[in-house]
């Protein structure tokens, strides 16, 4: 689905992504991991069309879609969330999602003054689908809280619940689960299975919760420095030195899934 | 050849009026999140200030600056006090408005108290010297050395002091200053007073240059904006770069277009800059 | 019914220095009504009303003048960009006459105004012309023009290139300032010839500091002015001895005439000595147009008086100036027209409601403004 | 009689509310709605009323004249004019940010100014355009009446486009920009409508205030009729809220021009400078009514749910 | 003596109690970790603590002092820290500058205090000059405990610390924390990495909708099923 092929981009002296390359499988939860500051999330930047590359080419489909902006990828299918969560913080949580949906008719001026009435009619089944999307979450009580009232976890929530208002192929998660409750966490992660597997969403996740990786993700990409070191599926990583050395370490969080 | 060096020294000249009222700014425009429309009355109040010192007390205009920019520091202080304190919480550009309106009061009161027509520090005129083909007056030794020490004075103050560092982070997240303890009052109210002594003294020398005037101010504040963006806002050394850029760019331009635009150059400066540009010509930060 | 007379003046803004002598000017000339027995038995009343100088608040000025304080008749508003949409959306919809004593544009001279706006000075086509020709008479044969970006300022500059070209002078060059800078020396070196004496035409706020600097920078010693920056402020902050010998125009009645001796002394009486700025005497003579006209009438209604404006300048008619209402209403009572002669001079007005006028031709000796003589211009 | 004419001042007083209103709106549209921070009204507010005035004049050596088209013709170019020159305005600063923006824009109002000031062959210059005519003869009530169906038309548009995924869209980008396009939606264009739209409606306004005082000149765009008093309007009356939007037009609007009866308190002290003290009053009416209520008289309401009771 | 001791709280935003009569106390050199579902009001709670939300009923004491709804800044200086859970860093500015204005409330020699956090964060002293806005956001929350600690505190408020951290950082900053409070320094944390936190703790308290639930050592909590299964996700 994404071919991501020899990407490399610098700040200044910092050499934050190196020569990365490697496929996110169609139909696949591919899972990103690595130390803090290892190029994670630049790398979805890049992907995202948020900063270009300095070099490499990204594909989407077997088409090339490296510098593209942000919501030309959108439209392509390919949707992120944020490592910090990006909220409306001024509008409802409802009004959150049910920006979402792409191409609405009332998003057009002209259709809004000429139609006024198809477009309530499709804003009405966009508020539907949205509180659906709410329930799912159990949120559904917060649906006319400002987002900026969120809690921490909960605005993690609301962002993956924006990636469910749209019809992507493949969305990019950034750390879901920094934050959210352990309980709510299986939650989510369940959502994510079935997304996949009933929509057949194609995830990219990166994530530091080992437990989560492991349930979730196979393949798994492990990246330090900004290279890729290592990949596979997170029982063969456990055991590889490397991967200890540089990321899970040996106490007790790097084990936990294991045990 | 001379006309151009001629113009040049006017250029800069203005454009050390202009640095010093936009060093002000930028640093409100720093701290406070929003461009201060009565920054130019603060001039125009400071320069009526120093009008009154040296009637009343026969001194010099130089020995009355310092006593003007006290008293517009203190002026800038209570209106924050009383008017931008308690709407600092809410959006920018109720700040915005409301700077408007204190522009309205500030410049009433002058008319007011001072009355609205021309006066000046002193009367007749100053002969320059000729240096060559070049004439430069005394005052204007005076402007530029009054300007170059005050602009070294900020600058030992934001490098050598807890309180420049403050500034800064209170500009980039108001609640976290709180939480580590900076006294975000006293660092606003530092803000104004600079701000506010800073403009007074930008005003004092304009009108040893020209003359006072209610409006004098006002119609300076575009300029001021103009170097405030040129520099980028919230860096202090932009800002007189960009003053001395603006100033210069001003005069030379009456070499090329008719005068009529002249104030235009400077919007046209500031929108090219702001266009290819935008994080200001210099980098380098308080 | 008292007849009402508006004043539309601007109290605040850029002409304020004038607004305030201008109403002295129309207050005095009212005061002076009231005494000698008011209009139709019944003192005028005044109301002051603030353009700011703008024009949408001097709209809202004037319409409330007229609704609401119901007067009969306007003097105002000073500055042409004020005078002129007053004209065209209220008084001349409204039927008000309006008598501006002080815009010059020559725009207003073939306005579409129903015939309800008048004024008392002259265009500035004329004073070019009289200014041009003091120059010429002085023995000046090339000037540079600074002019202020305005109608005031480019109307003179347009029609003084004109006439002292024709006359044989040269214009060297010639350059509109905005107003409010802090520094014209780019400027003053722009049109600067090295020679060649300046023209500012302006007003002192700014052009106060135009002379400066033009001074200072070495850029003119020679001046020559227009009424504009006929203030005493100027000699008195710059000093006598480097305006000494400048000259200009402005316009003034033959300060010989009964007329305008009589405002002078009733000026100096009520306010002090009469301070060097124009538009006082025009706004006084406005104000005494509008109350003959009103005695004439025998109404108070604005198109009455509107018609009777022309009808106390009859040629053929009893010469009355204006200390003599108690008697020019006798007159008119007695049905002897008459043909009044203002402070500001004949005050006639053509079927544009435009005056010609007279020109003082002044100098700067000794740090005083002095008259030199004055004149009506060869047109 | 007495009170026919006593009526003439509402009806004149009000036909200035609404074109002040109808610029408002505009202004709501880009700050109230988008959040870009235009402080250069007057230039389209000029704009508008040149383009009028030029279309609807007869002809004339002074100025580029002689299209002598009827009143909706001139309004209707008022506002196609503004596209492109919105459009290109708009894309040129499309990167900016509140303060920056705020600052070109009102730059730029300074530029148009100028140019009308300068180009005499287009504008007759310093000496403004006289004898633009209203419609019809109609006189100052008839006038209030044309002015009404375009506030109220504008009103409608306005408030449609509010509550319509536009709107929502919009005050997505005011909020949070990379996440707007993070949704798929292009910021850019969005931006680049909200302040083209906005700006013909200001030009519209500009074009009904040509119409009204019939008499135009660079003098009536200056920054503080032609764009503060818009600002202070919008916030007054409560930016976001098209009804406080017109609250405040007619709010303000009374308030300048009562101080002048205020005045009228002055402190004996001070006579001679009643005027200085009248701006006083203007300002500190301002600052107590910024800071008794910030959020304006009508605060922003979030738009009704589509199905939610009226 | 407690170190903190909160009793009663009510608190919230525009008029909604969030936090309903909770209690919480940190004694000298106790660890303590707060754990609960989303939304529970944890961070309400350190809020409430530190002077940021009005607390409308009920009373905290700091060493003995009552200091109930004191303004936040005046906290730093009495020797709280308190890293809150989102935008804890000053973006614009360079770590070393982020660590040195940590230190505003309590000037004198910067050197030791900066070299201790160097030790602890290794990697910021590598990144001192870069804008603290353009790390990681891993790196940023190294950022944010280093400008806690550089005013020496008595007692360090930390919300979710561990968030966003790779597994070996968590270990490490887990091992930190431990390290920090046997300097004497109270700690009192919110986290979700519940299990470790709570291993280390001297006593967890469990908060649902504003109330406490269970209060125990942290073993004990951990041990307890019931906890597990609502609260730690089985
Ligand atoms: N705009 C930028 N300018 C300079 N340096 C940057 C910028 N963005 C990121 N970096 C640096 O690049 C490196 C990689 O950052 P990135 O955010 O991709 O890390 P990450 O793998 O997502 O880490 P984490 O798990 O902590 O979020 C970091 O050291 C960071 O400081
Ligand atoms: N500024 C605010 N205004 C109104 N409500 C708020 C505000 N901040 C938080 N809340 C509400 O208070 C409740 C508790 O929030 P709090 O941040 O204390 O939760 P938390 O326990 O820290 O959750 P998390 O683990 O997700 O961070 C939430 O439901 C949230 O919606
Ligand atoms: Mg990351
Ligand atoms: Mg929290």
């Amino acid at each position: 689905m994404i071919e991501i092929e020899r990407i490399s981009r610098a700040f200044g002296g910092l050499q934050a992504v190196r020569e990365v390359s490697f496929t996110v499988e169609t139909g696949s939860i591919t899972g990103l991991i690595g130390p803090n500051g290892a190029g994670k999330s630049t790398l979805f930047n890049i992907i995202a069309g948020e900063i270009p590359p300095n070099s490499g080419r990204i594909t989407l489909e077997g088409e090339d879609i490296t510098g593209l902006p942000t919501h030309a990828l959108f439209h392509k299918g390919l949707v992120r969330t944020f490592q910090i969560p990006h909220e409306f913080s001024r509008m409802t949580v409802r009004e959150n999602l049910m920006l979402v949906p792409a191409a609405q008719r009332g998003e057009t001026l002209l259709k809004s003054w000429l139609t006024w009435w198809k477009v309530i009619r499709e804003d009405r089944a966009i508020l539907r689908q949205a509180d659906e999307v709410l329930d799912f979450l159990e949120i559904g009580h917060l649906r006319d809280e400002l987002a900026g009232n969120l809690s921490g976890g909960q605005k993690k929530l609301l962002d993956l619940g924006r990636t469910m208002m749209t019809n992507a192929k493949a969305v990019l998660l950034d750390e879901p689960g920094a934050g959210v409750n352990r309980t709510l966490l299986g939650k989510l992660a369940e959502a994510i299975e079935r997304l996949n597997r009933e929509r057949g969403y194609t995830f990219c996740v990166i994530e530091h919760d080992m437990d989560l990786i492991a349930r979730l993700c196979d393949p798994v990409m492990v990246m330090a420095n900004g290279a890729l070191i290592a990949s596979g599926d997170m029982a063969t990583l456990r055991e590889n030195p490397e991967v200890r050395e540089a990321y899970l370490g040996t106490g007790a969080s790097g084990q936990a899934g294991a045990a | 050849m001379t006309e151009i060096a001629q113009l040049l020294i006017s250029g800069i000249l203005l454009g050390s009026i202009l640095a010093l009222g936009a060093v002000g700014a930028t640093m409100i425009f720093g701290v406070l999140r929003f461009a201060h429309f009565a920054h130019g009355d603060f001039m125009a109040i400071g320069a009526y200030f120093a009008l009154t010192v040296v009637t009343v007390f026969n001194l010099p205009v130089l020995a009355a600056l310092p006593v003007a920019m006290l008293m517009t520091a203190g002026l800038a202080v209570g209106i924050d006090q009383v008017v931008y304190r308690r709407i600092r919480r809410v959006q920018p550009v109720i700040l915005l408005i409301s700077s408007f309106a204190t522009a309205l009061v500030l410049r009433s009161l002058i008319q007011m108290i001072w009355g609205s027509s021309n006066q000046v520090y002193q009367t007749g005129i100053q002969m320059p010297w000729r240096i060559g083909p070049l004439t430069l007056k005394p005052d204007h030794l005076l402007i530029f050395a009054a300007a170059a020490v005050l602009v070294f004075l900020v600058h030992l103050f934001l490098t050598r002091t807890r309180m420049g560092k403050a500034m800064r982070a209170m500009s980039d997240n108001m609640d976290l200053a709180l939480i580590t303890g900076i006294p975000a009052d006293r660092v606003i109210m530092w803000t104004w007073a600079i701000g506010g002594a800073l403009a007074a003294a930008a005003g004092v020398l304009l009108g040893m240059d020209t003359r006072l005037h209610p409006v004098m101010g006002w119609t300076l504040l575009l300029p001021i904006f103009a170097a405030t963006i040129l520099g980028g806002i919230g860096r202090p050394y932009g800002a007189i770069v960009g003053g001395l850029v603006i100033g210069c760019a001003m005069e030379l331009s009456t070499l090329i277009i008719p005068s009529a635009y002249k104030p235009a150059v400077a919007f046209a400066i500031m929108v090219a800059t702001l266009i290819f540009r935008p994080q200001g010509i210099i980098r380098g930060s308080i | 019914e008292p007849l009402r007379v508006g004043a539309l003046m601007p109290m605040t803004g850029d002409l304020q220095a004038y607004g305030e002598s201008s109403r002295n000017g129309v207050e005095l000339a009212i005061e002076e009504i009231n005494a000698a027995g008011g209009v139709m038995g019944e003192p005028v009343e005044l109301e002051v009303s603030d353009t700011q100088t703008e024009p949408q608040a001097g709209v809202d000025a004037a319409q409330r003048l007229v609704s609401v304080d119901g007067v009969s008749a306007i003097v105002g508003a000073l500055s042409s960009g004020v005078t002129i949409p007053v004209a065209s959306s209220v008084t001349s919809s409204e039927g008000v006459p309006q008598i501006s004593n002080a815009s010059t544009s020559p725009v207003m001279t073939d306005l579409d105004d129903n015939d309800f706006l008048f004024r008392t000075v002259p265009s500035d086509a004329f004073q070019g012309i009289a200014l041009a020709e003091v120059a010429a008479e002085k023995g000046v044969d090339s000037a540079a023009v600074l002019y202020i970006n305005n109608d005031y300022g480019e109307g003179l500059a347009d029609a003084f290139e004109s006439a002292f070209e024709a006359a044989g002078g040269e214009v060297v060059d010639r350059s509109g300032y905005e107003p409010g800078q802090a520094s014209y020396r780019g400027d003053l070196s722009q049109v600067s010839d090295g020679e060649s004496p300046l023209l500012l035409i302006g007003y002192p706020e700014n052009g106060q500091t135009i002379l400066r600097q033009a001074l200072e920078g070495g850029h003119f010693t020679d001046f020559m002015f227009t009424d504009g920056m006929k203030s005493p402020q100027i000699v008195e902050n710059l000093g006598a001895q480097y305006l000494n010998g400048s000259f200009g125009t402005a316009a003034e009645a033959r300060d010989d005439t009964d007329a305008a001796q009589h405002f002078n002394s009733a000026y100096e009486a009520v306010y002090g000595e009469v301070p060097p700025v124009p538009y006082i005497d025009t706004a006084y003579d406005a104000a005494y147009l509008i109350s003959l006209a009103a005695v004439s009438a025998e109404s108070t209604e604005p198109a009455a008086i509107r018609d009777h404006l022309r009808a106390v300048n009859d040629p053929d008619g009893e010469t009355v100036g204006p200390g003599d209402f108690a008697e020019a209403v006798e007159l008119l009572e007695n049905g002897t027209a008459i043909n009044y002669q203002g402070a500001s001079g004949p005050v006639d007005f053509d079927d544009n409601g435009d005056v010609g006028g007279t020109f003082a031709h002044w100098e700067i000796q000794n740090g005083e403004y002095v008259t030199e003589r004055v004149f009506e211009p060869s047109l | 009689m007495e009170w026919l004419s006593l009526l003439s001042y509402p009806l004149f007083f009000l036909n200035l509310v609404g074109i002040y209103a109808v610029l408002v709106l505009g202004l709501n549209m880009q700050w109230g709605m988008t959040g870009q921070f235009n402080i250069g009204i007057a230039g389209f507010f000029a704009v508008g009323a040149y383009t009028s005035a030029i279309l609807t004049t007869g002809p004339s050596d002074n100025w580029l004249g002689g299209f002598d088209l009827p009143f909706l013709a001139g309004i209707a170019g008022a506002v196609i004019v503004t596209i492109p020159i919105a459009w290109v305005i708009g894309r040129i600063t499309a990167r900016l940010r509140t303060d920056y923006l705020a600052i070109a824009t009102i730059g730029i109002a300074e530029i148009i100014r100028l140019f009308f000031l300068n180009e005499g062959w287009l504008s007759n210059g310093t000496r403004g355009i006289p004898g633009i005519d209203a419609p019809f003869d109609v006189g100052n009530a008839g006038y209030l009446l044309i002015v009404a169906v375009f506030v109220a038309g504008t009103y409608l548009l306005v408030e449609i486009a509010r509550r319509s995924p536009w709107g929502r869209v919009l005050r997505a980008i005011r909020d949070n920009e990379a996440a707007t396009a993070a949704a798929g939606k292009d910021v850019a264009r969005f931006r680049l409508e909200a302040f083209v739209v906005g700006s013909c409606i200001m030009a519209l306004g500009g074009g009904l205030y040509a119409h009204f005082v019939g008499f135009i000149s660079p003098e009536a765009f200056r920054p503080l009729y032609g764009t503060f008093l818009v600002w202070v309007m919008l916030i007054a009356g409560g930016s976001g809220n098209n009804r406080g939007a017109l609250l405040g037009a007619l709010v303000v609007w009374i308030i300048w021009s009562s101080t002048e009866v205020l005045a009228d308190l002055m402190p004996t002290a001070l006579i001679g400078s009643e005027s200085a003290f009248r701006i006083f009053l203007i300002g500190v009416l301002l600052q107590i009514i910024l800071v008794s209520r910030p959020q304006g008289l009508l605060p922003e309401k979030r738009p009704r749910m589509p199905g939610e009771g009226r | 003596m407690s170190l903190i001791k909160a009793e009663g709280l009510y608190a919230g935003y525009g008029g909604v109690d969030i936090l309903r009569g909770t209690r919480l106390r940190v004694e000298a050199d106790e660890i303590v970790v707060i754990v609960g579902p989303n939304g529970a009001g944890k961070s309400t709670a350190m809020k409430a603590l530190f002077g940021l939300v009005p607390i409308r009923e009920g009373q905290v004491e700091y060493m003995g002092e009552v200091i109930t709804n004191r303004p936040a800044e005046q906290m730093a200086s009495r020797g709280i820290a308190y890293v809150p859970q989102e935008s804890n860093v000053f973006p614009s500015l360079s770590v070393l500058e982020n660590l040195e204005l940590g230190a505003y409330a309590m000037p004198g020699d910067l050197g030791p205090r900066l070299e201790k956090v160097f030790e602890i964060f290794p990697k910021l002293r590598e990144r001192r000059q870069q804008a603290a806005g353009l790390m990681s956001g891993g790196e940023r929350q190294m950022v944010a405990m280093g400008r806690a600690l550089m005013i020496d505190p008595h007692l360090l408020m930390l919300d979710e610390p561990t968030a966003g951290l790779s597994p070996r950082l968590i270990d490490e900053t887990i091992a930190r924390i431990q390290e920090v409070n046997q300097l004497g320094i109270g700690v009192l944390m919110v986290e979700q990495n519940a299990r470790q936190a709570l291993a280390i703790a001297n006593r967890g308290y469990v908060l649902a909708t504003g109330e406490n639930r269970y209060e125990d050592s942290g073993p004990a909590l951990l041990a307890n099923p019931e906890v597990a299964e609502m609260f730690l996700g089985g």
